[in-house]
């Protein structure tokens, strides 16, 4: 399952599923809204073309660490302290492959997938600068 | 001819998002975007720099494909394209 | 929660509970019995000290890498293909972290957890080797 | 004075586990495993070689404290000591 949506899902759940034929190692990635000094955190994505990418790089995890399956869900909207904003499921034969095919996903959406973070704050809010200086469909 | 343009995060707080807007045959990314961002001095200065020249961080996309900040001079829109301008992605 | 035990754990609760002031990223390896051929895989513990070398384990690691917190559920009995084995559950401010902390666990529990594993196939059975020469207490 | 022994995994199906045993003042670890694991010679082949040493591969334990194999021989048991004798760890 590859999705941005606003609604939570359940990981346990996700896990579950991704036992596939073969599996032996499952590595689950829950990236969570900092307690940053922050009220909520409000995020936006290019949805189409957000999920056209998030597919994209399923797909190549896949091949490289010979993955049996995984799931991307990104959150978007207005989610409070604690709250999941993405979660990647990952099954793979062994450990090894699991925990790369993981990795990969996440820096690779941190590098060019068009979603955005705001931190709102009681004075405010601030846009989270990317970690990348460029992104959007091309690493760079 | 009409084409939409879509601002994300500080670009769109700044200039709105979702933008129909008509153009003649010819027009450029480059014009087409310097155009709707003097809709407000504070987006304009978001997206260009002093002499007019998009800051490098900034990303374009036209009908979800990325386009150069070097080539959008050069590149001409049409009818039905979907223009996106935003800034550096921090997903995740 | 550091556990020896035969019973499941619900993976989605311990994410939950693991989500301690700071947490913003969240990494769980779940080791799953693989269909190589196998009808059931039995597992032993030399119990007492077991949980002796996971607490030691899980102490170093949250030291090491700055966890917020660490859950390590291993399972003994018999287990059917697709259950899972072993449960690591850690979260750190950041993923780097969460990653590098998760990854030590599952290495030092390989290396010097006495915990032994058979494969039972129709013909009998074969207690798997250990992936390191020596272990039981003292990592060599 | 009594002493457990414990052993695991294929020890443990070769020559049972938590056996209570008694034993005189002065008994060395490495003659109280030889004396067990003579009990079943399989077993005995399991945890020594042909030379009557350990195999390398085996893990001692007193009390729940790793004993090097090469110190066996130099240590002696007392009255409600916990021995465990296992091959390489295999878990996770």
């Amino acid at each position: 399952m590859i999705a941005i949506q606003t609604g939570d899902v359940d990981i346990g759940a996700l896990i579950t599923a991704a036992k596939k034929p073969g599996t032996g190692a499952i590595v689950v990635f829950d990236g969570v809204v900092r307690d940053d000094g922050i009220t909520e955190m409000e995020l936006e994505a290019y949805e189409e073309v957000a999920v056209k990418e998030l597919e994209k790089i399923a797909k190549e995890a896949t091949r490289q660490f010979r993955l049996l399956h995984v799931d991307i869900i990104h959150r978007v909207g207005n989610l409070g302290v604690g709250e999941n904003i993405l979660i990647i499921v990952v099954s793979a034969g062994h450990r090894p492959e699991a925990y790369a095919g993981s990795r990969y996903i996440i820096e690779e959406i941190k590098k060019g997938v068009p979603i955005w973070k705001k931190e709102l704050t009681r004075d405010g809010g601030r846009w989270v600068p990317g970690e990348h200086g460029h992104g959007g469909g091309k690493p760079t | 001819m009409t084409v939409k343009i879509r601002f994300f995060a500080r670009f769109r707080e700044l200039l709105g998002t979702d933008i129909l807007t008509d153009v003649t045959a010819g027009t450029t990314l480059r014009s087409l975007i310097t155009t709707i961002s003097q809709r407000n001095p504070e987006g304009h200065a978001a997206i260009f720099d002093e002499n007019g020249t998009f800051h490098e961080f900034v990303i374009l996309m036209k009908n979800g494909k990325r386009i150069e900040l070097g080539d959008a001079a050069d590149t001409s829109v049409a009818d039905g394209d979907e223009i996106a301008v935003f800034p550096p992605v921090a997903g995740g």
